[in-house]
């Protein structure tokens, strides 16, 4: 490699990695700001956070083209952001309000938006892990060289639908990659409490399928094992299990105690000293890709364009009376 | 007119839309390589290939889940349960991604996924295998429901499925599938949402559709017999119902028997009922009778069997009732 | 007599009957560590142990169906759904095995079996999870189907659900957990199939169960204001449904609107209007009115949500068409 | 070993075989006869054979006492007759008479014998393995020593039921063995076309659990694998999963051809060259245990049982009218 070459390489490489903090980052004060909101009552329902797990999203993303789909449980906010819906879309989402990306209709847990093809936000654990291989099935019917991105918790592994989708993505050599993300949890239920094999990536043997066990507080592990695994789907069509081992640093939801009765205080500080973003801006640090100024002018730039989405969010209407019975059906 | 099988209509229509239409998949078990299991899908694997007609394993929850995902994508999946009574193991995706999928995506996501196969009690194949879902499946906002009952609304109602955009639930009846009658060549589509009358009649109106049309049309004739003239009519559509189609007969007749498969207790004859009293009030000269599956589980020997099947002896028996003829 | 919540009066019931029978088990997500997802098997795990209170993983069919294995044997399972939506999953065990078990083997396994967890919107909680069964579940023969509306109801229909030897299904309300009313100590059941009036009157019936005999309460204030006497019908079970109860009020209302938190087509409701009006046909003064969940998914917005739920002011309208108030 | 003690051994070891050849060959005519029975309109809706497989239901059963349990898919007449139901009863049942094993209600793929603990009979593919698992959650829950026996095929591995049960089965140490009887076909479809692990055996990773493949077509190989996975349950409360490799000489039900599209005549043919009845009278031919005349005294002797099953079949009554209404709900 040339001298040009590899600075060539080390400014996309630190470009890269700006980009994956300023997402984590985004996601972080995002989020912080919609728990705010949803203590003042302006967002209902269910609203689970992702604080912690933003490597995840953020490093896997990172390997897609637009053209991928993504396709997530409720705990979706930080998938959307990165996706390339519009903060203020979601922010207005979970305030219920006509411009959200899912026109107030499914709040927090159904964020959509087609276009930029993020295909929700779902409710039912496991339910979507099909339809993750439908979209995949769809792109291989087509001759397409797209891919799909599947996310879900590592207790949607105990249902049924995790298999019957991991067997047929397996058996069609569909463009998928199931990213499970381990954050030891499933509400207040340990997994090892409920599952006979606690590595996840154990379960790919049975199906056949190329597997990773990642660790889900670095960002750039995360990028580079998804990938590997988008450029399997793309070019041979064959399907990925990666385990990504995370931690929530929230409750389930909302309305569940930040580390609860099944886990410790002392737990959830430990796994605090891994978070994503801090060990990525200290890396930036340590490589003197970025100093304190730098990191504050970008917080406070992300505060910023977080504030904007909640103003406008605040500031937008609520659907009309009569949006309640539209979209039912299509024409 | 050719006179084609139920069976054979239905393969028709599938035929016909994937050729007009390459979005157009079927997918299911045994329909390809075994040729469907009640050879519904008869030569289409030879025609389309394996891509286009898909043998799944069973995983009824699993390969629904994949067309509505399909069905996201733009595709135009038609999904094949070898029965219904399969089927209740995929109804989450049925009711919570595809009926849900356009309002909750606040508009942005059309589900255009036809759901079919075999509904209600064949022969003695007992309590698991002999259930009737439309007052479930009627039930759910964001689906269509139709229940043909002749060959020809077979082939017209199930194009007119493929052709919609939203996921259309398709009810057939494996006792159907044998049943001979003229079905139009090429383009013969039926619109989803409006009944027909199958028997014109003046005194009593007997509300039908799938097997139940046949059981209604033989209830008539032995009514004639007794100088009782009975329209019959097919609902063909359950979801949207028309509506106006049985107020006007009702109109005419002042009399109802609502007939169906399934069971009595919150069956989709309690809601034929409801819309006719509810709109038709003032024309009733008796109280709507229901004639449906006894409410048991569907026994396995024949007699009790047969007794536990709406018939056109019980069908009589309930217009004679609404006439006040045994008084 | 003490005053409890709903919550603390199902946990109650399920203490007292598990004190009571040691083959009575609680198993579902959460039930035991994390003392249920809405604190209804709140102090159970410390008092019985994880044999008897058992959390279970995320697959709904898969516990339910060892729910219904361990029913075989003779013990008589608790099982907690954290929601009714879920239970979509596992209807396959609940309709196949649970209700047709006893008859598919000629009498031979009885099924004692509990299932139950809240049904029906809570606050904002969107499409997937806010759905309200009953019309589906009650459709099935073999099953029973409570739905207690006051504390006192809740504890008396699910102890006698736990030691009744049928599979009883209890909808609860996940709005109507922290709702307070006075609950007699000890033993207390209540009688499956037994409908309670409420409020009496002799203008209106309003027929209701779970979340909506608040609203018919609330209605029939109202309409006390404008001088019309509101008689509220609790039905409590809807399968087996009290249908004496309902003809009786009725007979001597003349008038009825039914309420109910789920969607009309082919609602529970709409067979609370069959029965009307097939028995009590020559009673009625006007048609019967339903007042029930609008036809659509539920939205998440609170205003739509507001709009798409049944509501006090929805039913004071419907009971005044049918007295014919405002013409 | 004192050449007594051997003796006794062998005895009871020729015993034994003797026995599960009379067993399998029991099960062979008892469904010759319904397959006629069925051509003749006595028997209707869906009648799933054993032929074939017989050596799995006789070989496995042999290892469980009479307070065990057994339940099963829809193919369960061979288990029905060796765990102890009448021939009559379940020729009744076929026959929908009031004497059948489950009163007439039934039918083939619903015998039912409380009594000696014959759960049925199941219909829907994979449904019934939760409950066998729930049987043996009961088991435990009571401190009992009994173990449940769960039959199924392979093709209910690729539905969801199958894992749920499996993992709780695993995390709860049930006392089940679960029985995949790999007959390679389910209806028409090669378990290759459908799953993307063929050696269903490897499942058992996936939930930590004791496993075997097994010779399928060998009773005694059959008898061996399931005592020690009997043991395992009775003993320390571990689940195992058995794949027994066998095939089915007739039709998936009475109304599918004999071979059918989706397997040739040659394989059928092949694979009776394995019969497990043919094998087993051999070895005790060879080993001098059994000459031609007490072979076919013995298959006399079947063969006036099974007629006599089906004459007290042919004159039993049909259910009494009211029974439509009886056994809905238990007082
Ligand atoms: C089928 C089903 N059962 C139960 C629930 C309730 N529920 C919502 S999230 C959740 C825990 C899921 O945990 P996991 O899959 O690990 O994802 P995480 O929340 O940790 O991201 C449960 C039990 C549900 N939504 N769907
Ligand atoms: C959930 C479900 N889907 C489909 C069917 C229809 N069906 C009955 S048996 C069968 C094949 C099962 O094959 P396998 O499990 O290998 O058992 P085998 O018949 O070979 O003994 C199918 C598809 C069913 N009964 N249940
Ligand atoms: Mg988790
Ligand atoms: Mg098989």
């Amino acid at each position: 490699m040339t001298a040009t070459a590899r600075s060539t390489k080390d400014t996309a490489q630190s470009e890269l990695w700006r980009r994956l903090l300023r997402q984590m980052l985004l996601i972080r004060r995002f989020e912080e700001k919609a728990a705010e909101a949803y203590a003042l009552g302006k967002i209902g329902g269910f609203c689970h956070l992702y604080i912690g797990q933003e490597a995840v999203g953020v490093g896997s993303l990172a390997a897609l083209r637009d053209d991928d789909y993504v396709i997530c449980s409720y705990r979706e906010h930080g998938q959307a952001l990165i996706k390339g819906v519009a903060p203020g879309a979601v922010m207005a989402e979970l305030f219920g309000k006509s411009t959200g990306c899912s026109k107030g209709k499914g709040g927090s847990m159904h964020l959509f938006d087609a276009g930029k093809r993020f295909m929700g936000g779902h409710g039912i654990v496991g339910g979507h892990i099909p339809l993750g291989a439908g979209l995949a099935f769809a792109i291989k019917y087509r001759g397409g060289d797209q891919v799909c991105l599947c996310f879900f918790g590592e207790a949607a592994v105990n249902i049924g639908a995790f298999h019957e989708a991991l067997n047929m993505a397996s058996v069609w050599k569909l463009p998928i990659v199931f990213v499970c993300e381990n954050n030891r949890y499933g509400m207040g239920t340990a997994f090892e409490r409920v599952a006979a094999v606690t590595d996840v990536v154990e379960h790919a043997c049975s199906y056949d399928m190329a597997a990773a066990v990642v660790d889900g507080m670095n960002v750039l592990t995360v990028y580079d094992a998804t990938r590997r695994a988008v450029e399997r789907a793309r070019t041979s069509g064959h399907p990925t299990l990666l385990e990504v081992r995370t931690y929530r640093f929230m409750g389930h939801s909302m309305s569940d105690p930040l580390h609860g009765v099944y886990r410790t205080k002392d737990e959830v500080e430990e796994q605090k000293a891994r978070d994503p973003i801090t060990q990525l801006a200290g890396k930036l640090k340590d490589e003197g890709l970025l100093d304190q100024d730098a990191m504050d002018a970008l917080d406070t730039e992300i505060r910023d364009e977080v504030e904007a989405a909640v103003t406008f969010a605040d500031e937008s209407p609520d659907p009309e009376p009569d949006a309640l019975y539209h979209d039912v059906l299509a024409d | 007119m050719p006179t084609l099988t139920y069976r054979d209509a239905l393969n028709q229509a599938l035929r016909e839309e994937m050729q007009r239409d390459p979005d157009v998949f079927l997918m299911g078990e045994e329909v390809g390589v075994y040729q469907g299991a009640y050879k519904v899908s008869r030569g289409l694997l030879e025609e389309f290939g394996p891509q286009r007609v898909v043998d799944t394993p069973i995983a009824e929850l699993g390969f629904a889940g994949i067309g509505v995902g399909a069905a996201m994508a733009g595709l135009r999946p038609v999904i094949e349960f070898m029965t219904w009574n399969f089927a209740l193991l995929a109804l989450d995706q049925i009711v919570n991604s595809a009926a849900k999928m356009l309002y909750m995506s606040g508009g942005q996501i059309p589900m255009p996924i036809v759901f079919r196969g075999p509904n209600g009690a064949a022969l003695q194949l007992s309590s698991q295998h002999s259930q009737a879902w439309e007052s479930w499946i009627a039930h759910i906002p964001g689906l269509k429901v139709v229940a043909p009952a002749t060959p020809a609304d077979a082939k017209g109602l199930l194009k007119a499925a493929i052709r919609d955009n939203n996921p259309v639930i398709v009810l057939e009846g494996e006792m159907l599938y044998n049943v001979k009658g003229d079905v139009p060549d090429g383009e013969h589509v039926v619109p989803i949402g409006q009944a027909e009358v199958k028997r014109e009649g003046t005194d009593v109106t007997l509300i039908c559709h799938s097997k139940t049309v046949t059981t209604a049309l033989k209830a008539a004739d032995q009514l004639a017999a007794d100088n009782v003239s009975a329209e019959v009519l097919d609902l063909r559509s359950l979801r949207p119902m028309d509506e106006a189609a049985v107020l006007e007969s009702v109109r005419k007749t002042n009399r109802a028997v609502v007939v169906e498969e399934g069971w009595p207790h919150a069956g989709i004859g309690a809601q034929v009922v409801d819309i006719i009293q509810r709109d038709a009030f003032d024309s009733l000269d008796a109280p709507v009778q229901r004639v449906t599956q006894a409410d048991v589980p569907m026994p396995y020997n024949k007699h009790l069997e047969r007794a536990a099947k709406p018939s056109p002896e019980k069908v009589v028996a309930a217009a004679r009732r609404v006439l006040y003829l045994d008084e």
